[in-house]
């Protein structure tokens, strides 16, 4: 939808979608690449603790920002193709949250590329996640090493 | 003095208690348009006590808090992101 | 099939099969994680000069082989599951050979894992290929990246 | 002497003729076995002419050329493999 990139799909919603008829449609779409990666996030139930997540994003920005970063990550491994969708709103336990999948000819690219999108997509999408508690609810915080792991991208080719 | 609109997000939506408003500013640089909210009331000093634990996007791009205000029209403020 | 370990999905098989069914079904087999990786490897068509690819297996030796490579990513990274499907046989291009699947708490556990596993599989897991096209057939050699790709693994904890 | 099932896969097999074959021989080691089936017939001497481009596995367990095969009942031989 923000994609102008045609090797990128991209979408921000908040209905639940099917990862598998997804990576099944994404594989088909690019025919010839000798490797698919995807990545799906899931809702942890965090021992029974978490009731739900509810997801907040900056709509302005989300689509933007997250062509910019798959837009790297397709010149930097010279993807075929990549796809994000990430979901907002309330989630529950077991729900996916979102899915990256790349594809490349060698699988190299298409692992480390998903990796990429995966650690820029953690600290530079606009999304914040709130998790709801029987005791409460409270804003997920950022982790110093989610921080940390964008280091691992910067002096690679 | 020039109208921007600010936009908040997150832990820093619920402590303003606004979603957002439009101000009319003669702030030079985000640092100085939070200085100015702070000094406005409490609630925005509570809010910006601790600036280096915030992000600001201006226009919908990832941005530092001595970057000049000039033709922006849009300043948002948000705790790290925490997607994916 | 030849899978001790209840968290180990192992197939291996001249049929095709689908990615995204197996993706969801593996997904929810292992309800509580966070993050699930998949790879699935296709036969190029090379520019078109490939015309199919035989792929020739030790077959008492598959089974025993990619247990014991699957074993150790479910230990090191304690994964709740990881799944190895590889195919056998005579392959079109564009064909699914294969997928790799692994759940974890974490992202980094499910792509080091995934990563790991394909390394491994690469050149430790008894399987041929041999590539026909209209100018005879030749079988595909080992690469010497490959055997270096394992080094990756040796010094990590 | 003792009998050992001998498998050959990929180009080995190929060159060789056979996908495998059972043998009687008294080698102590896989370099030793090797060494036998080569001064049996050319097609093997050739086809082991390089060792170091081939692999072995004792019982569907990789091995190296220096391995003793007492009690080994099948020892196969093979290119690098080429799975994934």
């Amino acid at each position: 939808m923000f994609a102008a990139d045609s090797r990128l799909t991209l979408q921000i919603q908040q209905a639940a979608f099917d990862p598998g008829a997804t990576l099944n449609a994404f594989q088909a779409a690019h025919p010839g690449v000798g490797a698919v990666v995807s990545f799906t996030g899931i809702v942890r139930d965090e021992g029974a603790t978490l009731t739900a997540l509810e997801i907040e994003h900056y709509a302005a920005m989300t689509g933007p920002a997250i062509s910019a970063i798959a837009e790297q990550a397709i010149g930097r491994w010279q993807l075929a193709g990549a796809l994000v969708i990430h979901r907002y709103g309330r989630l529950l336990p077991g729900e996916t949250i979102m899915m990256v999948a790349t594809a490349a000819k060698h699988r190299a690219g298409a692992f480390a590329s998903a990796d990429f999108l995966m650690d820029y997509l953690k600290s530079r999408a606009p999304f914040w996640k709130k998790a709801f508690s029987a005791g409460g609810s409270e804003w997920v915080s950022a982790k110093a090493e989610d921080e940390a792991a964008l280091h691992r991208w910067s002096d690679l080719p | 003095m020039t109208m921007i609109e600010i936009l908040y997000f997150a832990w820093l939506r619920e402590k303003i208690g606004l979603p957002g408003e439009r101000v009319e500013t003669s702030a030079q640089t985000v640092m100085q348009l939070i200085q100015e909210l702070s000094s406005r009331d409490d609630v925005y000093a509570l809010a910006f006590a601790d600036p280096g634990s915030l992000r600001v996007a201006l226009d919908q791009e990832l941005a530092e808090f001595t970057s000049p205000l000039s033709g922006v029209r849009e300043v948002a403020f948000f705790p790290p992101m925490t997607g994916g």
